[in-house]
């Protein structure tokens, strides 16, 4: 059995959602002071392990010891009664509250506001991680959310904090500045729990990890050991795929903004400010950015659903900038979209797949979905399964309720249904966010080789690496406003790093 | 949903072949229909009160009366199948007492000529269909009466329904009857929209006494503006049924309507060989009409007023004689001249001294 | 003028009470995230049970109590089926109302028209003797409880921790969920708070307002009330005086009819299209729609700026949130 | 609070409850029918037989149950179709009472010079006003995105303000619809023999001495239009999309403000033709209490209807026979009318809790 030196021991952790089984039996120790990493592909079940040692998701069998005693976890109350302190991998602040608000919400014991805002200062300053309390969540950039989290989290003095995927939005700077922290915190005695996709942030932090696969331990390591070939190949069972770019001629300019600038009708969101880029047929241009820069707000303006000076926007030649969705869909613009926002916005989630067929392709000529107003169902069928069987998509068939599907199965769907419409010009937003490693490389490669067949392609990102594996070029979108534009070729991930808190001269055009 | 509710006196197997028979006439079926609940202190209560008097009354004469009554009909498609419904189900004459069921009865009564019908405040009639009306304006009057005796700003209230001849004839009437005892006064109007609307009558009435007025009188089916007065240290009247109960510190008197002697005229009518469809529009005259239950606070001599003038209008006298001026001054009625009935019920002008605007 | 300046404000603030009662218990509903539109069914069940009780029994407080706590039963009905069965908020809120129609008008067929005492006005001696804002010191006691009862919810919900963990639920129940608050216990008794709220302010209707009881007496005051929220845009301070703004507009149109003579008096110097915009304006039937004009223009008004609205309504506004 | 069971969603709607929660809910309303009854302390089989069967049991019921019914229906349909937009028109009786109004405005000014085509162009009037009564609505949502709950409903006391600002009229300036036989009194003039509706019993002797008229024929288009526009074609697909996702619906480049006028547009009309059927049909003239009530009935007929037109239907009978039952047990057993819509409020919330059974399974805690 584990020694009295281990901080938390979990054994035999099992937790069903109906009969998906997203953890089964995990054994997982850490020691005081250590930074262990918890590694797996999308779906793994590392957010569901983590919730269950935090008190949100009640284990159906398992035992879990704090500092050698077996104790029961029953709500997040008593988590951080006992220590345990959690930055969830999907913010968990409130944004129209204040900062002090925020973190008084999670402070178990009694504090008064201005007492509570004056620790607030002493923690960030001691770690660096400098916020002012009285602001409100909305006006904060992720960096400073991330910060309240982690604040809120060491509020609580914690023995054990868990981070679940903290850097998937910072830039790689601001994570370098997280990685001091938290090896401080270790040196303190703390004992950190680290969740993330990026392995060589793993191997350079972590001083153990353990691998999930399918709900189960699939290995246990020392990452610093291990190569970045084996650990991928502990996790998905098989190396990572090599992309192909097919060789491809740049045609005539299919999509060129000039000087766009927009005001968001979102109060949390950014006004886009004289934004100019072009693409080319064939060309795969790059938007890196940490969301929340505006890069909702550019995907209105393209895709048409905010409209703007009709100079703006020019799609094929035509001046779009005016012309509603719709209108930039048909017309021979062949303008597609996949957008951010797969459930909800790119499919009605309680609609089937053959009507979610219809919901771009309704203007298609040759598909004729539509005839005389009314909805050919047979049709609808038929593309919607076009697109099942040409994308790999696992599910029941046309009729499945989009809802049904997991999230990358029905991204392949999206992606598929717009790509099967034949585009000239196609908006891809996140294309992979979520989605687990070896779909990611299917949908990526899908994008390679629609360039290669002559398409044009903007794609938005916060996957660094995603960007620098498909696109030719690239360019940063920082608080609404857009970096000069470089080939991959000449520029690094750092370089863009830099751009990325918005510290670049816009390209004059 | 309409409230309300139908109550039916000593159920009786129900007779199947609706017949006016005069030899099988100890037994008679009686429906009414109403435009509001029974229990609205005005109105339908009056009637229900009639209804109630009417079986005493036939009941002396052995004649058994079995009633069945349908409480808040609206007036529309529903008061028609009502009616009929009433008429299949074997009542012999049939009540309706809101001016609204005019139409529906006729046509229930051209389509059932065995059956007999009477309808409240309406001009239309059919051999087989009387109308009855109270002249509610000489109540007014005499309320009017105590009214200018009573008040101390010599501003009068009304709450008025809405703008049609029989209510500006009470607004007039009571004015007039003010006006003879204290030629000072004037009175203010606020029409409401509504015959039963607590809220609205309620914030009409404030609305009065916020300008001043300190004795109300309205017309409207509720108790709400006797109500208000008492809240706020005013006076005010009942209207239709005695109200006394619910303001006894401002109750001045009630311009009550008696049916009980129209309706026990109405069956019996019904009953006989001869049927009379001709409209009965009567007053103080009749004691259709009157001014009950007068308030402690009035002096004994405005009583005696009051019987004075209830005597006049008994041996014939009239409301609307001339001179009478409209509100903009203007003589509409000569000297001694009396206004016909047909003039009373196309009465749409306002007598001097009554501050209200008319649309 | 000082007597009907006094006798304005006086009504104004007896028709703006109920408003407040039922506006701030829907306001505190809704800033849990849940969208309640029964207010007018959970005030007609309040009032008719106030008035039952208290004409059965002669103890108006003991009606007073029922009406409240009949209010809170109705809107725990109502919780049960939006927060636990998550079924259609919108629906469900209208099927609470035209049950609370059907249900108070039948309980109360026997009770129209019936004679209630109510409550006397308790005037605050020397405050009351001011002139004309003397008459908001001579109210009855309910009413004084009323407006010290608003004002403590308010504080409650904007200073207060409760009041914090309240609005983050309609903020982002996921999020709560997800730091350990329970959102369904949470939204059940903000939505119980403002049933017993609707259920007082039925209860100020019958105890206070009109001391009887008629079928659907509050008239429609639970429809202004949810409207209120949004003209607030979802903060007391803005209920309160929306409320108060309607109240004088209900009265005003009275006001305009009883003063018509003043009025026309005034008119006949006028320039003619003064005259014929007052005659428009003084149109009886046109004064009786007045309250529902202005509150739809207000309305719009308020609504028009979309980001405005977004900010302050709560985000999960009837949305259900399964745990 | 710990419940004895657990939600969990289902990823498609279940069919079995589908057809299995109607059967609840009846059984339900029943059980609680039997408990009102005893506690009003009558009868329970006989209060059953007056409110359930009774209504049924004559040719001249059935004309009666049909007549409420084509309103009900009419006005259930249209709502059904802008609730599935997620436009929540809840002011179907301010449009009702406008194309009242208009229809009435049209026999005033035509009926005579126009004599055969007066009751067409009478309902089209209807249709019309009803329409543009709803367009305010839509206009206040789509340019100050002003909730349509409120407006819809304020928009209702309007125009019953404004029904009576025509009929009562003064002195001075005689009312625009008053009856000039009518000596001041609020309404219009008796509709003439061009302005009615065409009778059933004109055409069937079956039907003679009942008051179903032939507009109860439209309901063989409606029902059927309604189905065709809701289940096939694409505009009504547009309209779902919006409804259950408006992120989804801007994203596919459907026009949201035009689907929301729409909505509005189609129920506004449908309300507004039955309230001319309303006036040229079983009132026959036009008076300023006219308050029907149907506008507020159809909201639970759609709701009762599950928004498909089916469903009306068979919701608009069903409420058609509460309303006369409740009718029925007022003259049989003396019981309030109000007891019908406290039967109304029950069957809507016992629907609205059985979709429960539909969307979620509902697991039993061990
Ligand atoms: N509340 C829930 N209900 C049903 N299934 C769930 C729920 N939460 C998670 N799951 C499922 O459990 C599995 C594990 O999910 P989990 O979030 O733990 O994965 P993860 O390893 O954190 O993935 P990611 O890298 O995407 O964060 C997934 O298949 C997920 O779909
Ligand atoms: N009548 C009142 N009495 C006491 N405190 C109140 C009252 N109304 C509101 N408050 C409190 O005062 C604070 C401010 O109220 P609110 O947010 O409604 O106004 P505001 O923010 O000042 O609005 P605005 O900026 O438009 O003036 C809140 O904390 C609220 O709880
Ligand atoms: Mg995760
Ligand atoms: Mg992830």
């Amino acid at each position: 059995m584990n020694t009295v030196a281990s901080r938390l021991t979990l054994e035999g952790m099992t937790k069903a959602y109906g009969t998906m089984r997203a953890n089964e039996d995990i054994y997982l120790s850490v020691a005081p002071g250590e930074i262990h990493a918890v590694l797996g592909e999308n779906g793994a079940g590392k957010s569901t392990l983590m919730k269950m040692i935090y008190g949100v998701v009640m284990p159906d069998a398992g035992q879990v010891s704090w500092n050698g005693q077996p104790v029961q976890i029953k709500s997040p109350a008593a988590a951080r009664a006992l220590g345990i302190g959690m930055v969830f991998q999907h913010f968990s602040l409130f944004e129209t509250l204040t900062v002090a608000e925020n973190i008084a919400l999670s402070m178990d014991e009694k504090c008064a506001m201005d007492a509570l805002s004056r620790r607030i200062e002493e923690v960030s300053e001691h770690y660096g991680l400098p916020i002012a309390p009285h602001r409100l969540v909305h006006h904060l950039s992720v960096g400073e959310r991330q910060r309240v989290e982690i604040v809120r989290a060491l509020l609580q003095k914690p023995q054990l904090l868990i981070m679940d995927e903290p850097t998937s939005v910072l830039t790689p700077q601001a994570v370098e500045k997280l990685f001091v922290t938290l090896r401080q915190l270790a040196s303190e005695g703390c004992s950190i729990l680290y969740i993330s996709h990026k392995l060589d942030e793993i191997q350079s932090l972590c001083d153990g990890a353990t691998v999930l696969r399918h709900g189960k331990v699939s290995g246990e390591c020392n990452p610093r050991e291990q190569t970045v070939e084996s650990l991928a190949q502990m996790m998905i069972g098989r190396s990572l795929p090599h992309y192909e770019h097919p060789d491809a001629v740049l045609g005539e300019t299919c999509l060129s903004v000039n000087h766009l600038s927009l005001a968001t009708d979102d109060p949390f969101g950014v006004d886009i400010k004289d934004v100019s880029l072009s693409v080319r047929a064939g060309e795969i241009l790059g938007i890196a950015g940490v969301s929340g820069n505006g890069q909702a707000e550019l995907l209105a303006a393209l895709s048409g659903e905010r409209t703007v000076q009709a100079s703006m926007i020019n799609i094929s030649g035509v001046q779009a900038g005016q012309l509603p969705a719709a209108a930039r869909r048909q017309l021979g613009m062949g303008l597609c979209f996949v957008p951010e926002e797969r459930l909800g916005k790119g499919a009605v989630p309680s609609m089937t797949l053959a009507q979610n067929a219809l919901l771009t392709a309704y203007g298609s000529p040759e598909l004729k979905l539509v005839k005389n107003g009314l909805k050919q169902k047979d049709a609808m069928r038929d593309f919607a399964n076009r697109c099942i069987t040409e994308f790999n998509v696992k599910c029941d068939g046309p009729d499945a309720m989009a809802s049904s599907l997991s999230g990358g199965n029905l991204q392949k769907f999206i992606m598929g249904r717009e790509i099967l419409l034949a585009p000239k010009l196609m908006v891809v937003a996140q294309p992979t966010w979520g989605v687990d490693v070896g779909a990611a490389a299917f949908l990526r490669q899908k994008l390679l080789d629609l360039a290669g067949a002559g398409v044009a392609i903007l794609l938005i990102s916060e996957e660094l690496d995603e960007i620098f594996q498909v696109a030719d070029n690239i360019a940063v979108i920082a608080d609404g406003r857009l970096s000069p534009i470089k080939s991959v070729d000449d520029t690094t991930p750092e370089e863009i790093g830099v751009w990325m808190s918005g510290l670049f001269t816009e390209a004059t055009v | 949903a309409c409230g309300g509710g139908a109550k039916k006196e000593e159920a009786k197997p129900a007779d199947t072949h609706p017949t006016a028979a005069t030899s099988a006439a100890k037994e008679v079926k009686v429906g009414f229909v109403y435009v509001g609940p029974v229990g609205d202190g005005g109105w339908t209560f009056a009637h229900d009160n009639g209804r109630k008097a009417m079986i005493a009354n036939l009941e002396k004469e052995g004649i058994k009366v079995t009633t069945t009554q349908v409480e808040s009909v609206k007036e529309g498609a529903d008061a028609e199948r009502v009616i009929r419904d009433l008429a299949t189900k074997g009542n012999q004459i049939i009540f309706t007492t809101s001016f609204g069921y005019m139409d529906p009865t006729l046509k229930v009564a051209q389509s059932m000529p065995n059956v007999k019908f009477y309808h409240a405040t309406g001009y239309k009639n059919a051999p087989n269909m009387g109308t009855y009306e109270a002249r509610t304006y000489e109540g007014a009057y005499l309320a009017g009466v105590v009214a200018g005796k009573m008040t101390k700003s010599n501003t009068l209230g009304f709450v008025g329904s809405i703008q049609i001849p029989e209510v500006i004839r009470n607004i007039n009437a009571f004015t007039l009857g003010a006006k003879s005892v204290n030629p000072a006064i004037k009175t203010k109007v606020v029409f409401t929209g509504s015959w039963f609307d607590m809220t609205k009558e309620k914030q009409a009435a404030e609305s009065l006494i916020g300008q001043g007025a300190d004795v109300l009188m309205q017309n409207t089916d509720s108790p709400a503006v006797l109500k208000t007065a008492e809240e706020k240290g005013k006076f005010a009247f009942g209207w239709n049924s005695d109200m006394s109960a619910y303001g006894p510190k401002a109750h001045l008197g009630s311009s009550i309507i008696n049916w009980g002697d129209y309706y026990t005229w109405a069956v019996k009518n019904a009953l006989s060989d001869k049927f009379d469809n001709t409209n009965k529009w009567n007053g103080v005259a009749d004691k259709w009409i009157d001014l009950t239950a007068i308030g402690g606070m009035v002096p004994a001599d405005v009583k005696t007023l009051v019987e004075t003038k209830k005597a006049e209008l008994t041996k014939g006298g009239k409301v609307f004689v001339g001179p009478l001026k409209d509100q903009t001054g203007k003589e509409i009625v000569a000297k001694d001249a009396a206004m016909t009935d047909e003039e009373l019920l196309k009465m749409s002008w306002l007598v001097e001294g009554v501050e209200a605007k008319l649309k | 003028m000082d007597a009907f300046l006094s006798s304005l404000i006086a009504s104004v603030i007896l028709a703006a009470i109920p408003l407040i009662l039922a506006g701030l218990g829907e306001l505190i509903t809704e800033k849990a995230g849940v969208l309640n539109l029964g207010v007018e069914g959970m005030m007609l069940l309040g009032a008719v049970a106030t008035f039952m009780v208290s004409f059965e029994s002669g103890n108006l407080w003991l009606g007073l109590l029922v009406g409240v706590l009949v209010g809170a039963v109705a809107a725990s009905v109502f919780a049960f089926l939006v927060v636990r069965l998550l079924t259609n908020q919108v629906a469900t809120g209208l099927a609470l109302t035209i049950l609370g129609m059907g249900l108070s008008a039948l309980l109360g067929v026997k009770y129209v028209g019936q004679p209630l005492a109510g409550f006397e006005v308790v005037a605050i001696p020397l405050l009351s003797d001011m002139p004309v804002v003397g008459a908001l010191f001579s109210q009855s006691l309910p009413a004084y409880l009323s407006i010290v009862l608003a004002v403590v919810l308010s504080l409650l919900l904007y200073r207060s921790k409760l009041g914090l963990v309240v609005r983050s639920v309609g903020e982002s129940p996921s999020v709560a969920h997800s730091i350990g608050y329970d959102v369904v216990t949470v939204r059940y008794g903000a939505t119980i708070v403002g049933g017993a709220m609707s259920g007082l302010a039925g209860a100020f209707t019958v105890l206070v307002q009109f001391k009887a009881w008629q079928e659907g007496i509050t008239g429609g005051v639970g429809w202004i009330a949810v409207a209120l929220v949004v003209f607030a845009t979802w903060r007391p301070s803005r209920l309160f005086l929306g409320a108060l703004l309607f109240g004088l507009m209900r009265s005003l149109g009275f006001a305009a009819q009883a003063a018509s003579q003043s009025i026309q008096d005034w008119l006949v110097n006028q320039a003619d299209w003064v005259k014929s915009v007052v005659l428009v304006l003084t149109n009886t039937q046109l004064l009786n729609a007045l309250p529902y004009i202005a509150t739809i223009v207000v309305l719009c008004w308020i609504s028009r700026d979309w980001r405005k609205i977004k900010l302050n309504a709560p985000a999960s506004l009837s949305q259900p949130f399964l745990p | 609070m710990r419940l004895p069971f657990q939600l969990i969603p289902r990823s498609e709607p279940s069919r079995r409850m589908q057809l299995l929660a109607p059967v609840v809910v009846t059984v339900l309303t029943l059980l609680a029918g039997l408990m009102i009854f005893m506690v009003l302390g009558v009868n329970a089989a006989d209060a059953f037989k007056a409110y359930f069967i009774e209504p049924l049991s004559s040719l001249n019921g059935i004309s009666e149950l049909l007549l409420k019914a084509l309103p009900l229906c009419l006005i259930g349909l249209g709502l059904g179709i802008a609730y599935r937009a997620n436009v929540w028109n809840i002011g179907a009786e301010g449009q009702l009472i406008i194309g009242g109004i208009a229809a009435t405005w049209v026999m005033a000014t035509y009926h005579d010079s126009i004599t055969d085509a007066l009751v067409p162009l009478m309902l089209l009037a209807g249709v019309v006003g009803g329409a543009l009564w709803a367009s305010l609505a839509a206009w206040m949502r789509t340019r100050f995105n002003a909730n349509e709950i409120l407006t819809t409903l304020m928009l209702v006391y309007i125009a019953q303000s404004l029904l009576q600002y025509l009929l009562v009229g003064t002195v001075n300036t005689p009312a625009l619809l008053q009856d000039p036989q009518g000596t001041g009194f609020p309404q219009s003039q008796q509709f003439p023999e061009n302005a009615l509706m065409l009778q059933m019993n004109q055409f069937f002797d079956v039907f003679v001495g009942t008051r179903l008229h032939v507009g109860i024929f439209l309901l063989l288009i409606a029902v059927p239009l309604a189905w065709l526009f809701v289940s096939r074609s694409f505009t009504g697909f547009q309209m779902k999309v919006a409804g259950l996702a408006p992120l989804a619906a801007n994203y596919a480049g459907f026009k949201t403000n035009r689907l929301i006028w729409l909505a509005l547009l189609v129920s506004g009309a449908l309300a507004g033709l039955a309230g001319a059927l309303e006036v040229a049909g079983p009132v026959g003239q036009l008076q300023d209490s006219w308050r029907p009530g149907y506008g507020f009935t159809a909201i639970i007929v759609a709701f009762l209807g599950r928004l498909h037109p089916v469903g009306i239907l068979l919701g608009a009978l069903l409420m058609a026979l509460l309303t006369l039952g409740g009718e029925a047990l007022q003259l049989a057993m003396s019981l309030p009318q109000s007891v019908s819509g406290l039967f109304q409020g029950l069957l809507l919330t016992f629907l609205l809790s059985a979709d429960v059974l539909v969307n979620y399974r509902v697991v039993l805690r061990k």
